[in-house]
């Protein structure tokens, strides 16, 4: 499942949550990762624009991914202002068994990070300023600009 | 009528445009030289699915979104 | 940290509390890894012995290896009994950096496997049977069985 | 003395035996029929640091440890 909040995420309840729904599902393990703002270059938190179909059909082709090896996936992101030290992010995958889970998670954050249709900003000053240098072009980006 | 949207940081309002196909739609949009950056940059969505050419027929009503560098987490 | 509980983890508790306590440590990623006692074989649960001064000097080296990469480690294990779908085993990476985190929990977890001090035994049918098969001898074992 | 403990699945007492190197625990405890698999597949500790070669010199109130096959998680 997809979950989009508004602002920072309460991420010890979606652990919890998570945890919960799937206990009688007979995974043997759970991993969350977490992805938490940082304190840097003088920001003052940052924040996130979403566009939600390029997004869901994303997660979905991913879910079917985890299906195949008998996993599931689950993701949480946050929508406009995050601020320092608050979480924007938390990726979860459940699979019987643990090597499954440790290569999926790895996967599946990588992807996200390369392809998940989410634009970053920096909150600084009142400002609020595209992180380009840390972005990263989606796979077949530049078709528009090529010169015939 | 095909819709053109430009998402995140490319700050610019949707365009309607007579168009049938991306390589159209490439020849207009290397003329606004504000884009030129984001046409290097982005990627490309007809209906909410990436293309990788512009040997996209497009018809009316269809939609055409640029996605430039992302940066999620 | 390492944490020795006696019977099954909270597992919402502990994820929440590690949270809470480097919330202002600056890292940028938290990846828990969640062990729960899957349904098999008919057993009705895992008991687990712990020696714990070598358990601890094994922690402490990777600890310091965490160190050496700005990270830190946490870990919760279970004593004894633990359940059907109760939780025996969570271990924590929190790093500035999210490939310094996805790569230091799955070498952390599968060296734990490979060597922490901790016997696995099935529980079924009332007898507590010692998990021999899916245990692995730790590195250098066999010494004191060589014919001289 | 030196104290000799079966950690573990490894249902024995621990012994108190007057030894000097790990070389000579290996002669008393091959001949207990019944340990001969744990000899095997064992990992020894001398004062809770794993070794991995008899040439350990042993002095009174050291303590040796037996490691059967580990599967903690």
């Amino acid at each position: 499942m997809l979950y989009l909040y508004d602002g920072a995420l309460e991420v010890p309840k979606i652990l919890e949550d998570w945890y919960v729904q799937e206990t009688k599902s007979n995974y043997g393990a759970y991993i969350p990762f977490v992805g938490t703002v940082r304190e840097e270059d003088g920001i003052d938190g940052l924040s996130f624009d979403i566009y939600e179909p390029i997004l869901e059909s994303w997660f979905k082709a991913w879910q079917e991914k985890a299906q195949l090896q008998g996993a599931i996936i689950k993701m949480a992101h946050s929508r406009g202002n995050v601020m320092l030290h608050e979480s924007s992010y938390i990726a979860a995958v459940f699979s019987p068994k643990r090597r499954v889970a440790l290569e999926f998670i790895d996967a599946f954050v990588e992807d996200f990070k390369a392809s998940a249709p989410i634009w970053k900003y920096d909150l600084k000053g009142g400002e609020r300023i595209y992180a380009l240098t840390r972005s990263t072009p989606i796979q077949g980006s530049g078709i528009l600009g090529e010169q015939k | 009528m095909v819709r053109v949207e430009f998402l995140g940081p490319i700050q610019k309002a949707p365009l309607e445009l007579e168009i049938t196909n991306l390589s159209e739609l490439a020849d207009i949009l290397q003329k606004e030289s504000e884009l030129s950056e984001w046409l290097e940059n982005s990627a490309v969505a007809v209906n909410d699915m990436l293309v990788g050419t512009l040997d996209v027929v497009l018809k009316d009503g269809d939609k055409v979104s640029l996605l430039p560098p992302v940066c999620g987490g």
